[in-house]
């Protein structure tokens, strides 16, 4: 049931005078009985993708099987989860609603029952499908129509632009709001890496630490050994943080050891066995002399 | 009698249109002419109004002029209350344009591009629940680049979504005098598939984010396609 | 027949022309229009020659073609062995009216101009804070040549700077209705005109109605554009 190629460009029209390549995006959408091929990637969505099935099944679309319909979207996307092919959220949602409705399907309705019957709900969906195939049938017949500048065309050397406005100048509600748009976007990127310079990466915490290693014997607050760092205020407490992440990967190295009386005390460090036998690590310390 | 088979045959007389003398009309008929050929885009009707002698009824000489022009190699058309020359498309096999190939749409485009010129005026959110799928970003801008589809407004509801619509460029382009000739407008009409109204209250979740706006909600006025009978009379958009 | 007074009258049967079936020679007329009619400059004879149905004389074609237009608002005329479409020359008044007054508006205009749609009341400070880079006075008097751009009022701070804001000119010509319906930070990325990557705590500011003046800004009276020499007559642009 899964044999046929869905290629709704072709299905009608092919016949018909020179037929454009309609889509770029003409993707495979093609869906094989052995069930080791499923392209979920072919199809926009659920919906695309039920009406491609309902389309298997050769009827007008007000007279599908609903409960057909709903067994073959709920078998593919259980073929799909069998070969671990991953599924977007959507596809799952629509599984369980139609879970649900096959359920209203079968059960006849309970008396005090709220909500649409199962009936109701299936007239939804037929409805939604044949909406979609109508407005790609649409689509078709809009763009295989006379086209200015391949079939038909304007003057080709114009002597002059009429303007009834009253406004010597040219633009579109689009130019204004794409000027409008790139602008702050590009203000608001700048602002980004401005505020990005501001947070210390691990990276360069443990290349200032390896760099400033060299000065201290005893044990040194890590506050003392920033201070030079931490004019902006606004920089301490990423300053703070990511200097005492990358000393605990020292420490762990044997390059560095630590040490805090207290909770909320300073935090103390000095040169650890390593590095006192000069012993550089392998890895990050590669920029470290800058 | 020319060899040619000038179009004369086919002019008729238009009935009601005031009398005025013959020559001050074959002179509007020229003026006319003139505006709309020297001109590569549509030309609004009411400019070639405003420049024709006193007296002349605008729309009879255009259809007059749309009639001479009928069976000829350029065909005067009407885009919207624009008019244009074009050359008639049957003789595409000999015309080429010297200026590179017709845009191409991606299938998600062109899909897009048909729900708003079938349900305009359309909030994103309705174009969604038509294709059960979100739009990605770069399909509607594609879409107002081309300048076929247009900011219309905002719908009267809550959040007050911005509603697109076609343009006259979209008209012009796709050969189409208004959008009461979108191929297939009234069968598609006739079947419901484009009142908005889903048969029941049911609707199938789209589980990512809608848009949704909470911006003020003031009355705008709705431009009216209500006349084409594309707007669900009482408006109830909100299906 | 035409009240237009279509050209008919004024073709003669060529002399000395071959026989030809009249339907051919038609069509091969409708070929020629075309081809000449959507040129960019004036056309070979013998480009055209090689398109018309086996058998049909250019020369003859074109000489009657030439008789068709000849009383009409478009001429075809040579130019040399070549033939092109022109305004007949007693219309070109009507042509030439306007010619060249259309300017594309510059990418600082459109930036200045979006800034003051959304910002507004917003003040010249404001504007250049906003785009990083000072505001020529040339951009501004653009704007407000165009009748896009009006003074607001004046913010009631230091110095009391004018505020600028938009005008009906500029909803008529954007098509807007009023200056909520431009499009807001949603509708934007929606239409993927904004990237996703923007900060979250990126905004678009909802514009203050056209007749609304802010609590902080006082109404612009005359005597403040005068003092403020922003009243030069006849809007002495230098851009």
């Amino acid at each position: 049931m899964y044999g046929t190629r869905f290629n709704p460009q072709k299905t009608d029209a092919s016949d018909a005078a020179p037929m454009e390549e309609l889509w770029q995006d003409n993707r495979d959408r093609a869906l094989h009985e052995e069930g080791l091929v499923v392209d979920i990637a072919g199809f926009e969505g659920p919906l695309d993708l039920l009406l491609h099935l309902a389309r298997t099944q050769k009827v007008d679309l007000s007279r599908i099987s609903v409960l057909a319909l709903v067994e073959q979207y709920l078998a593919f996307i259980e073929r799909a989860r069998q070969i671990r092919i991953e599924l977007a959220a959507d596809y799952l949602v629509m599984a369980a609603w139609l879970a649900y409705l096959k359920s209203r399907l079968l059960i006849p309705q309970q008396p005090k029952d709220e909500g649409p019957s199962g009936e109701e709900m299936a007239a939804t969906l037929a409805f939604r499908l044949k909406r979609l195939e109508a407005m790609r049938d649409a689509a078709t017949r809009l763009v295989n129509r006379n086209r200015l500048g391949r079939d038909f065309f304007a003057r080709g050397a114009p002597e002059h632009i009429p303007t009834e406005r009253r406004s010597a100048f040219d633009a579109s509600l689009y130019d204004l709001l794409s000027a409008y748009a790139s602008l702050r976007q590009r203000h608001a990127i700048t602002q980004v890496t401005i505020e990005k310079r501001n947070v210390w990466s691990l990276a360069d915490a443990r290349e200032i630490l390896h760099r400033l290693m060299g000065e201290v014997e005893d044990w040194t607050a890590l506050d003392h050994f920033l201070l030079r760092y931490l004019t902006e205020p606004s920089e301490r407490r990423t300053a703070m943080a990511s200097a005492f992440a990358a000393t605990l990967e020292m420490v762990r190295e044997g390059q560095l050891e630590l040490r805090q009386d207290g909770v909320f005390q300073p935090i103390f460090l000095r040169r650890g066995a390593q590095a006192q036998r000069g012993g550089q690590p392998d890895g990050q310390g590669d920029d470290d002399h800058v | 009698m020319s060899e040619i088979d000038g179009p004369q045959d086919v002019v008729q007389a238009d009935e009601g249109a005031a009398v005025v003398d013959p020559r001050r009309l074959h002179e509007a008929a020229r003026i006319a002419e003139a505006l709309v050929f020297a001109s590569a885009g549509p030309v609004p009707e009411a400019y070639i109004a405003d420049r024709l002698p006193a007296g002349v009824d605008v729309g009879h000489v255009m259809r007059q002029l749309k009639a001479l022009y009928a069976g000829r190699g350029v065909n005067l058309v009407q885009v919207g209350d624009h008019w244009a020359f074009r050359t008639a498309p049957d003789l595409s096999f000999v015309v080429r344009s010297d200026e590179g190939e017709v845009r191409k749409l991606s299938r998600a485009a062109l899909e897009v591009l048909s729900i708003i010129a079938y349900h305009q005026p359309v909030t994103r959110a309705e174009i969604e629940d038509i294709r059960g799928v979100q739009t990605s970003k770069g399909t509607l801008d594609v879409l107002l680049e081309a300048g076929w589809v247009r900011f219309r407004g905002r719908r009267r509801t809550p959040g007050r979504p911005v509603t697109f619509g076609t343009t006259k460029d979209f008209l012009d382009h796709f050969g189409l005098e208004e959008l009461r000739d979108l191929p297939g407008l009234e069968e598609l009409k006739g079947a419901g598939l484009l009142s908005g109204r889903i048969p029941s209250n049911f609707q199938i979740p789209l589980p990512l984010g809608e848009d949704e706006l909470s911006e003020d909600e003031d009355p705008i006025t709705q431009m009216d396609l209500e006349e084409l009978g594309l707007l669900t009379p009482g408006g109830k958009e909100d299906e």
